[in-house]
């Protein structure tokens, strides 16, 4: 098959499966069906499509030109491909996931459900293989549009209030910074085009050219680089398979790889580096790492508490990239993954943790570990991955920034990166070693079934497992980003 | 001039009046010379028309109206600053404006000169001596036909507004 | 015949009008409205196409050249107007028949659909004539039969709607006559193309200047240009749902048209704009309409109303895509135009599917619609995403090439008003849709049943419309980049 | 009573008169002041005259409602119609140039048609709004 | 102020019309009653009609109406065009007057502010 018709059928396909899973609403069985079946055949169209990319070629589909200048167009490199690749493969995980958790929960509109994460999928899809600035603009747009009724799924009314703000300040940034941004381009540079080495080359003066970082790095608030944050911790309000996919990987990552894809395929590594345009996004990005983590110590709420974490480590990849260094780049495309899979691992076990004890603050958890080993072994290795410690692929992409932060000559930058993974052991650590060798205050399983449903073991098992083979075999994420960092 | 003067006094008239009887009355003086002031004009047509129009169907309408509603009008509760800023502020730009027009009565103003010779070629084209109906009629027939369709629009508009049409007839519901 | 298309487009609803009243009856009437509605924009289509193709049409009424005679003259601009608002009418036509059947007494509605169409002749005649005076002919035609339709509204508001539409509707004609009589006098010439060639020699005179304030002041009035608006939420919310639909869609855009025609064409860019500050103003009033309007809408608590003043402030943007007056600008004006005639007709119409079901006016009482009515309240999502901007509708290519046109000035501080204002307007449609959507349903929204497909079928296609034209806008974007560079914009 | 009957009388004399009146306006339009428009005013004053005087019960009877209604479009019919003659007729709308055997009758012809449109609609709009009127008031 | 006389001569009829269409807009915009008000728009119009005719006028000339031995005509070309703003003048004044009948039964009143106050309260 070419390159075009897959890049076709990765869209396709989650589409076709979001049109399809209503029809069956009343068969829950062949429902969830469809779903895996769309996730496998998904991931199988990608990693088809990886193939290729790392087989040197580069595929890329015109659709339709809206009016000459914007046009929706797909070009795949790779630093999108894996980030296609890596959400469609957890998309699988988590569809598993999500019918245990769903099912055992006893959730409502769970259709719906399945719909917008579908669509939700499109999006991301859209968003990783988008060839030019107005195509990723408008599968991000769409993101925050589909993922709105999963974030207000429990209509309560502190889901709406959240499901309020998500939609403002998405929205809100996206149309008051972010579409200025690409309008400014557009007149600045006379093409939307993610070209290797930017498009802005000696076309704006430093100044403008920060001015207009700005513009991006706040206008992608799916980044949520402090101060624009508040939108992901109110989201977890939704269901945790939801907090796990969506705000965990694909929203969130959706923003970081928008602000990577920018800062080397519109303004250009050189560019930037020698503009000194970045520096204060640097800086920035430092700081959004230190105090995420400082505030993610004083949330008691295991989610709450995994946001805010999530929060700092989308610092490392917004740093890495604002570093603009070769190092750096690389550094951060890494943190995408690593981040991706370890995280994702510990929403999945504070899914069944809450599944099976209904516990949702950290404080309850004294104890539980000897009762769901499982479950904490996994969050271990996850905690481990995002800290950045053996046996976690995180190591190695906290290895590349530090590397990338020295090219920059940049050793405060070091020094920050040493503090916050200590913050994280503080924050994250705790928790499954409580869960082990705390002593439970009252009774600790309130005398039910002990370890997680199988959907979710698996599930959480599969994506730590992950978080090991990519320590031992990193290669597999790092030699796409160095082909991608050395043009 | 006298006319004139006299229209503008009517005018004033028609402001102060309270009683709405002897507004619609004004009124109708007002057509009346506004018709004259348009003999002397030389458009007879037109002077002919207002009166029948102005004098004659307005007041009458507004009389029959009159007779079903109240004839006095109310003191207006609120200031009328803002209006009379907006009318000087017409006015000026008006006066502004017209004081820079072709003086009063001459030939060759634009609208002779440039304007359309209708009354060289009226004759010779239509065989109709009185100018205004062949343009009226032929030239500009367009106009007069959108003139009839405003009539024909505002004659079934009250008839729709006014006419008591007990609803569900059966010949209209059908 | 094809010669003959420019006096067809406004012959056909004139017969039909006729025809209408001359039978009484009201399915008849229906019928000939709709054919009526069918065959216009297959004429107005023709014509576009020969424009297109051939170049300016031009048609002399009575055979008399345009120096004397009245002349019909059709471009790429008023192509596309009349496009426009024939295509409009005949998406309206199937939705007219079950909703002023619920609305009007049975005893008017033939009159209804003759006052339909006779607004329907004026707009068409004004778009597409080349004369000034018959311009002002025509829009009283449409004026006159608007008034009646508004007051045919079933609430006591609507007559003093009607009223104060007629009093200020009146006013603005009024000044717009003695804008032309003033240049009639200083050039001698009632005929657009006439006026553009004599009105350079004259054109700093005192006359010609206040001719140019008259003009723009009395259309401004029409268009409903903030602080002018105030009679439109008003005529909106009270009028039967099929005449808000036909007026939101098409009388202020034929309004625009008009202004547009006299700023650029007749006056010409190189004056009004180069030598006098009309951009500044224009642009001032036009972002205060879309704040100001747009403010107020949100605080609207009956629904049409809200869209009302939504109107008003979406009419800002598109004069100021008229104010920028760049190629770019203008192409986001018209295309604003097109995509706001569209998105606003189909609210509107789902408006008058949930009147007709429900009988609520209330944002309150329509809690929960969309469980009841879940086709005609998807429209209404996608209707509002485009009005909204977001990228994927034809909301997002107009408002595109205004915060471009803003850049391309250097005036960046114009793109962040344009985009902030955007924010608002996701406020208010997102009141509407998370009541409809996601509160529990009302007693009114209980009652409710899903609009019957004569409804839902008009209601879908100008929402898909929105959406294709949000990825493909090749077509009016095309027509636009002509128009403007016929009336010598760069 | 007396009064009543001396008014009867007076409006037998004038009614005629100004009916005539009308047509001579209507026809002299040609060559004096005068057309459809106000040929058109003056009779409708007198149906409303006679109204005022025989009642509109009577009126009624002599210029029924429904004939009125339908007079209003037709005038205009007839305008339109004459235009679209002058495009059958292989000219534009509303060119009257070959509607006779030479152009300048064939203007004269329009011209005359035309007008009498104009009256129709007239007359029977002044007829009919004064019909409404009335309607209205007899509550 | 010479020059001002002279141009007071010149365009005196001019200035009454601005006159009069200044005082019938005042009426409109000024007034509550709805009547006033209509009357008030029928004289702006009305004077608008001045302003097209006077233009029209030469010294001397007569009406427009064919005859011998006469050569100088006033211009038909603005009578015409007022001949139609007279008809469409006295269509809106019917229209609305048809609407101030209605409003009338429906409120019981045709004062603009009273009728405001009513709505409000409901």
């Amino acid at each position: 098959m070419t390159g075009e018709t897959l890049i076709a059928l990765a869209l396709v396909i989650p589409a076709a499966t979001a049109l399809l899973t209503p029809l069956f609403a009343r068969h829950p069985n062949l429902r969830e069906s469809v779903t895996l079946l769309g996730t496998v055949l998904l991931f199988a169209a990608l990693l088809a499509l990886l193939s290729k990319v790392l087989g040197g070629a580069r595929p890329a589909l015109h659709v339709l030109d809206v009016v000459p200048g914007l046009a929706v167009a797909f070009a795949v490199e790779p630093l999108g491909m894996l980030f296609a690749t890596v959400a469609s493969g957890l998309w699988i995980v988590t569809s598993l996931y999500s019918i245990g958790y769903m099912r055992a929960n006893h959730e409502v509109r769970q259709t719906g459900y399945y719909v917008a994460f579908a669509a939700a999928i499109v999006a991301t899809v859209g968003i990783a293989l988008a060839g030019n600035l107005f195509t990723l603009f408008l599968f991000y747009e769409m993101l925050t549009l589909v993922t709105y009724p999963l974030v207000i799924h429990h209509r309560t009314p502190e889901a709406k209030a959240a499901g309020r703000l998500y939609l403002m300040m998405l929205l809100g940034a996206s149309t008051v910074l972010l579409l200025p941004a690409i309008a400014w381009t557009a007149v600045a540079a006379g093409t939307l085009d993610f070209r290797p080495g930017g498009i802005l080359a000696e076309k704006l003066s430093p100044t403008a050219l920060a001015m207009l970082l700005a513009l991006f790095a706040f206008g992608i608030a799916k980044a949520a680089l402090v101060p624009l944050h508040f939108w992901l911790p109110a989201a977890m309000v939704a269901p945790t398979p939801v907090s796990a996919l969506l705000h965990a990987v694909a929203v969130v990552k959706a923003g970081v790889f928008f602000v990577v894809k920018v800062i080397v395929y519109v303004f250009g590594v050189e560019t930037l580096s020698t503009s000194g345009a970045g520096d204060w996004l640097v800086f920035a990005a430092a700081g959004s790492i230190l105090i995420a983590s400082m505030v993610a110590m004083t949330r008691d709420n295991l989610k709450a508490r995994l946001a805010y974490s999530t929060v700092s480590q989308l610092g490392y990849v917004v740093l890495g990239a604002a570093l603009a260094t070769h190092w750096g780049i690389v550094g951060s495309g890494m943190q995408i993954a690593t981040h991706a899979l370890g995280k994702i691992t510990l929403f999945f076990c504070a899914g069944a943790i809450y599944t099976v004890h209904h516990k949702t603050e950290v404080s309850e958890l004294a104890g539980l570990g000897r009762v769901m080993p499982v479950t904490f072994a996994a969050f271990l290795v996850g905690a481990l991955s995002i800290i950045g410690l053996p046996p976690g692929g995180g190591l190695w992409s906290k290895w590349y920034l530090v590397l990338g932060a020295l090219d920059g000559g940049q050793i405060a930058i070091v020094a920050v990166l040493m503090i916050s993974s200590l913050l994280n052991v503080a924050y994250l650590l705790p928790i499954p070693l409580r869960a082990f060798f705390g002593t439970a205050e009252g009774e600790a399983t309130n005398g039910r079934a002990a370890e997680a449903p199988l959907p979710l073991l698996l599930a959480m098992s599969a994506t730590s497992l992950a978080c090991v083979i990519l320590f031992f075999f990193p290669g597999i994420v790092f030699n796409p980003l160095q082909s991608m960092a050395t043009q | 001039m006298m006319l004139l003067s006299m229209l503008a006094v009517t005018t004033v008239g028609v402001v102060r009046a309270r009683n709405l009887f002897a507004v619609a009355v004004l009124s109708g003086v007002y057509s009346f010379l506004m018709a004259s002031v348009l003999i002397v004009l030389d458009a007879v047509d037109v002077a002919m028309t207002e009166a029948t129009v102005g004098a004659g169907i307005s007041m009458v309408l507004v009389l029959g109206v009159l007779h079903l509603t109240k004839t006095d009008e109310a003191r207006p509760v609120h200031r009328a600053l803002l209006p009379l800023f907006v009318a000087t502020v017409t006015a000026a730009i008006l006066v502004w404006a017209v004081s820079a027009l072709p003086p009063f009565g001459i030939a060759d103003a634009p609208i002779h000169v440039a304007g359309p010779d209708y009354l060289a070629r009226s004759l010779a084209e239509t065989g109709i001596a009185n100018v205004v109906t062949s343009v009226l009629a032929s030239y500009r027939g367009f106009d007069t036909l959108g003139e009839t369709v405003v009539i024909f629009t505002a004659g079934i508009a009250v008839l729709m507004l006014l006419k008591r049409t007990p609803s569900g007839r059966g010949g209209e519901s059908s | 015949m094809r010669e003959h298309l420019p006096a067809l487009q406004v012959l056909v609803p004139l017969f039909g009008a006729l025809l209408c009243a001359l039978v009484r009856r009201p399915r008849a009437a229906w019928l000939i409205a709709a054919v009526v509605s069918w065959i216009v924009p297959v004429i107005a289509v023709m014509l576009l196409a020969q424009v297109l193709g051939t170049g300016v049409v031009s048609y002399h009424l009575g055979g008399w050249d345009p120096s004397i005679g009245i002349e019909y003259r059709v471009d790429a601009l008023n192509g596309l107007i009349l496009v426009l608002v024939s295509g409009m009418a005949a998406v309206i036509a199937p939705f007219a028949r079950r909703s002023v059947a619920a609305e009007v007494e049975t005893g008017r509605v033939a009159w209804f659909y003759t006052m339909y169409l006779l607004a329907l002749t004026g707009l068409l005649g004004i778009a597409i004539t080349g004369d000034a005076f018959n311009a002002f002919v025509f829009l009283e035609i449409s004026s006159l039969s608007s008034y009646a339709l508004i007051a045919l509204g079933s609430h006591r508001r609507a007559l003093v709607a009607a009223y104060q539409y007629l009093v200020l509707g009146t006013i603005g004609a009024t000044f717009y006559v003695i804008g032309v009589g003033l240049i009639y006098v200083m050039t001698g010439t009632l005929n657009l193309g006439l006026m553009a060639e004599r009105i350079g020699a004259v054109q700093s005179t005192r006359p010609v200047l206040a001719a140019l304030a008259f003009i723009t002041v009395g259309i401004s009035l029409k268009l409903a240009l903030f602080p002018l608006h105030v009679w439109l939420p008003n005529a909106y919310a009270y009028a039967p749902s099929t005449a808000t639909v036909f007026m939101a869609a098409t009388a202020t855009k034929v309004a625009i048209y008009l202004l547009v025609r006299f700023l650029f064409s007749v006056f010409g860019v190189g004056f009004v704009i180069a030598d006098l500050p009309v951009t500044p103003i224009l642009t001032v009033f036009s972002v205060a309409a879309i704040f100001a309007a747009a403010t107020v809408a949100v605080f609207q608590s009956d629904a049409k109303r809200m869209f009302a003043y939504s109107s008003v402030a979406q009419v800002g943007y598109i004069t100021l895509g008229v104010a920028l007056a760049t190629a770019t600008s203008l192409k986001g004006g018209l295309i604003h135009i097109v995509g706001h005639a569209l998105a606003k007709g189909g609210l509107f119409m789902a408006l008058g599917a949930v009147t007709m079901r429900s009988r609520a006016f209330d944002i309150d009482d329509l809690c929960g619609i969309g469980r009841r009515m879940p086709l005609t309240m998807a429209a209404v999502v996608v209707a509002g995403l485009s009005l909204i901007g977001v990228p994927g509708t034809i909301g997002f290519v107009s408002k595109w090439y205004l915060v471009v046109a803003a850049f391309e000035r250097g005036w960046w501080w114009l793109a962040f008003l344009i985009v902030a204002s955007s924010l608002i307007t996701v406020v208010y449609i997102g009141r509407f849709v998370e009541a409809a959507w996601f509160r529990e349903p009302s007693a009114a929204a209980m009652g409710a049943t899903e609009a019957p497909v004569s409804m839902l079928v008009p209601i879908w296609l100008l929402a898909v419309a929105t959406v294709f034209l949000g990825l493909d806008a090749r077509l009016p974007a095309g027509i636009a980049e002509q128009a403007a560079s016929a009336l010598g914009l760069r | 009573m007396r009064l009543d009957v001396i008014l009867r009388i007076t409006a037998k004399l004038i009614l005629p008169m100004m009916l005539l009146f009308a047509v001579y306006v209507q026809f002299h339009g040609d060559y004096g002041p005068g057309g459809g428009f106000q040929a058109g005013v003056i009779a409708g004053a007198t149906v409303i005259l006679y109204a005022l005087i025989y009642g509109l019960g009577a009126t009624m009877v002599v210029v029924p409602v429904a004939v009125v209604e339908a007079l209003i479009p037709l005038g205009v019919l007839v305008y339109a119609a004459t235009g679209v003659m002058g495009l059958l007729t292989g000219g534009n709308f509303l060119d009257y140039s070959h509607l006779a055997d030479d152009e300048v009758h064939g203007q004269e012809w329009g011209v005359f048609v035309v007008e009498l449109g104009v009256f129709v609609t007239v007359a029977s709009t002044m007829v009919a709004i004064f019909y409404a009127v009335a309607g209205r008031g007899r509550r | 102020m010479k020059e001002l006389v002279g141009n007071l001569a010149a365009h005196f009829n001019q200035w009454i019309t601005v006159f009069l269409m200044v005082s019938g807009l005042y009426i409109v915009i000024a007034r509550g009653n709805m009547i006033k008000k209509l009357i008030g728009l029928s004289l702006f119009q009305t004077s608008v009609y001045l302003l097209y005719i006077s233009p029209g006028k030469i010294l001397g000339g007569t009406a427009p109406i064919l005859e011998d031995g006469v050569s100088v005509y006033a211009n038909p070309l603005p009578h015409v065009l007022i001949l139609t703003a007279i008809v469409v003048g006295v269509a809106t004044l019917a229209l609305g007057l048809a609407l101030v009948v209605r409003i009338n039964e429906a409120y019981g009143t045709i004062e603009e502010d009273e009728i405001f106050e009513r709505d409000t309260r409901g």
